[in-house]
Parts: structure tokens; C-alpha cells; sequence
């Protein structure tokens, strides 16, 4: 049996690809937000998992607006970066696990989710950055993901409630496959931040790290906000933190938190790091 | 559209980036999103009046973006991450567009996120509002 | 307000499309299929919808399998008929709503539907066909159309009860319109065929016209039948009356059945035509 | 892939269109959808052989298009609604790619189906098959 051993969030902030990619994350501006994450980077070099799943959101970038699917699974077997406006990034190639992929996709779609398969596409800064900051620069990332791309971008958006839900229902997809895999759980974006219009630049230091807390402790409450209220306090881009609820979903209502940090700013937004796993895993 | 809820209508200086906002704005993405492209940026850096005219803008549109009027851009239905692409054809730093379209200089505008971003005081709700 | 008045199923064969365009629905083999939908055109030129929203799936024309959604809902102002191999059909652009498709997007994904949106695509024989038999060759389709694409082609296809739940939800969606239409809504595929393997050319008329009875009378049980009994009882391409399910479940629990033909085979297929409506309606 | 449920597999002369298939004929289905355009037709009629290696197919997937080998198409994961975009390009009937894919001649499939089809009897399950 596959198991889900623990989840982590992080934002993915393109920005901190470009320090990365630049060899700049020693500078005195980004050493403090790279520092975070060194007990997120030893954590998993440890752990050594086979898959990791990622929920990530695309940015007009491997997806255009010809279509938007509100759930979109990679079954394929690798990933190229996209193109986003300057050429790709400069990191490995991500390779999918294409049979648990279609695992995933049968459980899930049974499970009344409307998945859209996709057997082609490119992973923007949303997936490969959290990628870089829990791995730093390999020459191959140390192992295989599934994207799970959610779409924040265009309203309506689903529901905090459904992320959350999407993300048990993965947990029943995970489990009920017939090898033993060790499988990891990243929700990514956030937190909050805006980068249009006159409320540019808001960051909410007060909820972002009250999110952090109910997501710890009770996450079914956050699934309770309305979009609309997730705008106004973490912005229309930082609403992305809906993502995390999936990880949160597919762990169990007791967790233990193994690593926490936030940081303010990358130029634009807060940054947040936590690792969980179930209690009884800690016990 | 069906009217947006009351609730997004109040959150001042936002776009709510809905079916009646992605209708307006397709053809203006559609061009924007054309720039993840190396040849359409190459073809865009040599003639961009010309490049323009592949895509079925209105000419506001079109005036927009020669004039990199991000503001202008984002009230014709331009989406933010398809303004990006634009951005990073043109080397201008984000943070740039984001001190024009909340009307600050980029001095005042680092100085405020170094300080630890907008406060949100005043800007979660237009009746108690202190922007835009 | 919106409301949906009345449903229609309908095969959706490609060839009676291709009948129809070369003029030769009056030779002698095609003759009784196309009276057969006389009653139909009839009804539906009184009726005078001002939009139908046709439940249909892709047969790999409009769509590749470069991603497959579950659901799909066309937004746009316009869809085009496909190039299915030798060149677009020579029928009417189909006209979308694009407005009540936002709304209903909308209101599907408040309701946990994970919609794929679509902003642009080509519709194929699987929604056109069902446009000419029932409306003939009028110069512009009499409606407006809102395409909802179902996977059926793929494996894993949501299960049955899931498409009858969409048209549970689908009625939420209109009913919860701000302007008054007239709304008809077509389930479309079927009925038994098999257009692949050593099972060519299966034709269950004993099936088709259970599926019909309890389809009227109690469409519930039908939701409970796996995708592999549907396969084996009306094939592997016949399985799309599924789609039948969501038409159904956008209507009363009681309907009156207004029309029901049935014709074996053409060609390849069993060809099925009924029109519902509820109850309360007619009385 | 996770095992197909039994009920699939008890199903006799029938492909379970499932992911295992999708990725086994992907290339080929790819192939055969780019039919689709006009100008991969007139480029696919002109030099066929030439053509199909713009594709990542396996050679036995290709001999199998230039060879019209409709069931070999089909053992190597084509899927059938691809498959009819050649029938299309050939000129060559669907009830003739369904009477060879089911060991029949044209006339017998013909005469099968105005009688009203394929009967039922021993063809829903592998325990009471008689076709195949
Ligand atoms: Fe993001
Ligand atoms: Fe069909």
C-alpha cells in the first residue's frame, strides 16, 4: 500500500526561482527566506520519498485561457518547465509516475471528482519552485511528482471546502494503491500577497499567521471563508492558499508540526513554510 | 454576467477577474500570452504595431499596450500573470508596475514592502477605504 | 427567472449527420429514422426554446487526448463545427449564452462540480447531429446552445450517477438566472453500439428499451450500474447514454413522456429519440 | 496501472480504453488526430511512410497504419475514434473496418446488421463467449 507520510506548504514565489537559478540566495535581502528552509531541505533529503504530489496552481503560463480546468491531474511521464516569458528555467526535467497518476484519476474521478487528465503539459514556477526550495539545485530531482493543478487564477475558483475535500479524497486514491510507495503531499502559493491594482504590495502578517495556526489545529474552519473574504484579507492572488488545504485534507485531523516559518517580504509577498505529519506517525 | 457578489464589489483597488473580465480581455491575453513564445517575441520586438494587428483588440487595447499602460491594461480586461510575460519581455521589474498602478513612485513603493508591505488597514472594505 | 421546460435524448450518429447534408433522408434505408424525428422537429419549432443546452461528448475532433476533461461547459459567444477528418460539416455556427454559461459555471462550482471552462473549441457530430435531427437545415440554429462535453471515450468516465447529479446541479444553476429563458436540455450518444473489436456491431434492443422504461420512471436505478455492465450490455461506444442521465436528472422525478422512437440499426447503431417533460408542466 | 476491475476484462472483443492503452498508443492516436488538418492530409497522402516518422511511434505502429492492419492498430493501443479520422482520409467504410475487425466479410457484417445486429447471446461475458 502507498502511503501519504506527511505534507508540507510553501509559497512559490517566481522570484525565488530566479535567486536560486542566479546563485544569489547567499545575498543579505534573500539569505534570511533561504535559511527557512533548510529544515524543510534536510527534512526531505531524510525522509527520501518516492512521489511527491504537488498542488500547485498554474499562471497563464503551461495553461492559456482557451481552457481552465478547475482540477487538472499529470499523468504523463515528465513535465517540462514552461517558457515563462524569458525561456524556461534552468532546472531538471520533472518526472511524473504515470501509473499512480492513473491510479489517482480512477479513484478520484469515482470518488465524484471531475478531474481533467492531462497527458501533456508544462509546470510553471507554481510547481517547480517549492521544488527548488525543498531541494536546492540537484541535477534530477530525487523523486518522481504528481501535479495536481488547481485553478486559482480565473473565477470561480472551487471552494475552500473543496480543496479541502480533494485533498481526503487523494489521501483514499494514495492508499488504495496496490504498491509501497512512500508519498509526500506539497500545497503551494501564498501567502498573502497582491500584485495588482491600487491594493498592490498589501501583505497580512495578522492572517496569514492565523491560517497557519487553524491549519494546524482546525483547518475545517478556513474551509468555511468565502472567496470573496479570502481576497480581502490575503489578496487576489494570495487566495491561492486555498492549495493548502489540500494538503491539509489528506492528513489526519491530528498533526504535528515538524517545521514552521514565515517571512516577510520576498518583494511582494509573505513567505510561508510548515511541515506536518500525523501525530500517531510522531507517537 | 450575474451580478458579482456584493462582497468582491466591496474590496477596493481589485480586480475581480470573472467571465464577464476574461470575455473583455480574451484577445488582449491572447496576445500576452503569445510573448511565452520566442519567435512571437522576437516578431513583437521588431514590429509591435504590426505584431498587435494578428490579434482582434479593440484599438484601445492595442494604444494600451504600445503605451505599456498597465493600468489602462488592466481595465480592458488584461490578466495580471498575462501582463507579466509583457513585463519580462520589456526587463521591467514587476514591483514597477505595481508602484504605477497603485500610484506610487518605485522609491515609495520599496520603502513601503521593506517596511513590511501595504498595511491593510483601510483596504479591506471601500467603505472604510484609503486607496485608489 | 430560467427554467428548463422539457428534455430530449437523441442518438447522435454521425452518418445520419452526413444524410442529412447530402439530402438523402427520403431513400428508402434512412426514411423511417428521420420520420421517426418528425415529431421532434415539430415540437421543438412550437416550443421555441431561446437556449438548449446539449449534454454531448468529443470523439476526439474537438479535443485531443493531450488533456481530457470530465466535464466540460462552453463559455464562448461561438463554436464552430469540427473537421472530424474530411472537412467541417457544412451546418450553422452554433450560437453559445455565453452569459447564462458563466452563470452556470459559476453555480456548478459553488455546487463542487469541477467544470472545465471552455473559452474556445469545435464541436463535433456528437452535439451537431443531435442540431440537425432535431431542427432540420435552417440557415442559423433557432437557439442558443450551451455545450456541456462529458468524457465518455476515456477510461476512467465519471460514473453514472455522477452525470445524472450534473443535471441535478445543471437545474440549480438556471433556475438560479436572473433573466427569464425558455431552457431545453438535450442528453445525447447511445443507444447500444459497438464500433470496435470482435464485438462489432452488438445491437441490445432488449436493453435499450429497459434503460428507456426505467429512464422515465425511475431513472435512479440507472445511476447505480456500473460503467463495465454498461459496456457489456450496450458496448463500449454505447456506454455514452450516460449522458441520457443528466438530461433526466435536470427534470421532475415525474415526466410525461411526449415522444419515444426507436429504430434498429443505422448501419452500425440503435437509434433512440424521446422527449420528457414535467409532469406539473402538462397538467 | 492499477488492475483493470474483472468485470472489464470479462468482457469478450473489446478494448478497455483505459490509461495502460492511452500511453501505450498515444503517439499513434497523435498520428492518426493530426488527420485532422487538411495539410497534414495532403502531407500524410503525398509520402506516407515519410510522414508518419514526424510521429515517436514504434516501427510495429507504423507498419500497422501503412499496412491498414485495422485489429494490430487497435492490439497497439490506437483508439477507435482516432482510427476513423484514416478510414475518413481512405475513403474506406467504417462497416468494413467493423467486419474485419470482427472476421467478417463486408457482406456478412452487412447482412448481420439489417437483420438487427450482432445478437447478444454469448458475447456478454468471457465465460459464454462465442465470437473473438
Ligand atoms: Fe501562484
Ligand atoms: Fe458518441
Amino acid at each position: 500500500m502507498a502511503e501519504i507520510v506527511a505534507g508540507f506548504c510553501t509559497s512559490h514565489v517566481p522570484l525565488l526561482g530566479r535567486v536560486i537559478d542566479g546563485g544569489r540566495t547567499q545575498e543579505p535581502y534573500w539569505k534570511p527566506i533561504f535559511q527557512g528552509y533548510e529544515p524543510t531541505k534536510k527534512w526531505l533529503a531524510d525522509l527520501k520519498p518516492d512521489v511527491v504530489i504537488v498542488i500547485y496552481n498554474d499562471h497563464a503560463n503551461g495553461f492559456s485561457f482557451k481552457y481552465t480546468p478547475t482540477f487538472a491531474i499529470g499523468c504523463a511521464d515528465e513535465f517540462n518547465p514552461a517558457d515563462e516569458g524569458h525561456g524556461p528555467r534552468h532546472v531538471p526535467v520533472v518526472h511524473g509516475h504515470s501509473r499512480l497518476a492513473w491510479h489517482m484519476t480512477e479513484s478520484l474521478v469515482a470518488d465524484q471528482f471531475d478531474m481533467t487528465i492531462m497527458n501533456e503539459m508544462d509546470v510553471d514556477h507554481g510547481l517547480t519552485v517549492p521544488l527548488s526550495l525543498a531541494c536546492g539545485q540537484p541535477e534530477a530531482w530525487p523523486f518522481k511528482v504528481i501535479p495536481i493543478c488547481v485553478n486559482v487564477i480565473q473565477y470561480p475558483q472551487p471552494t475552500a471546502e473543496r480543496c479541502y475535500l480533494l485533498g481526503k479524497a487523494i489521501r483514499r486514491a494514495v492508499e488504495s494503491y496496490d504498491e509501497d510507495l512512500k508519498v509526500v503531499i506539497a500545497g503551494t502559493g501564498g501567502m498573502s500577497h497582491q500584485i495588482h491594482g491600487a491594493r498592490s504590495g498589501l501583505i497580512n502578517q495578522k492572517f496569514d499567521n492565523w491560517f497557519i495556526d487553524k491549519l494546524t489545529t482546525s483547518p475545517a474552519e478556513l474551509t468555511k471563508i468565502s472567496h470573496a473574504e479570502y481576497v480581502r484579507e490575503v489578496g487576489a492572488e494570495g487566495m491561492e492558499i486555498i492549495m493548502w488545504l489540500t494538503m491539509r485534507g489528506a492528513l489526519d485531523d491530528n498533526v504535528d508540526v515538524l517545521h514552521r516559518f514565515y517571512h516577510v517580504p520576498a518583494m511582494n509577498t509573505a513567505v510561508g513554510n510548515v511541515i506536518m505529519q500525523n501525530s500517531r506517525a510522531s507517537a | 454576467m450575474t451580478k458579482p457578489a456584493d462582497a468582491f464589489e466591496d474590496i477596493p483597488g481589485t480586480v475581480h477577474f470573472n467571465g464577464e473580465r476574461l470575455r473583455q480581455g480574451y484577445q488582449l491575453n491572447k496576445f500576452l500570452s503569445s510573448l511565452l513564445e520566442p519567435d512571437n517575441r522576437k516578431a513583437f520586438k521588431a514590429d509591435q504595431a504590426a505584431y498587435l494587428t494578428s490579434f482582434k483588440m479593440t484599438d484601445e487595447q492595442r494604444q494600451a499596450v504600445l503605451d505599456r499602460n498597465w493600468v489602462r491594461m488592466l481595465d480592458l480586461g488584461g490578466n495580471i500573470f498575462c501582463m507579466t510575460k509583457l513585463a519580462l519581455v520589456d526587463g521591467t521589474p514587476f514591483q514597477q508596475v505595481n508602484a504605477i498602478m497603485s500610484g506610487m513612485t518605485m522609491k515609495e513603493y520599496e520603502e513601503m514592502m521593506n517596511a513590511g508591505g501595504r498595511p491593510m488597514e483601510g483596504i479591506r472594505s471601500k467603505k472604510e477605504q484609503n486607496i485608489g
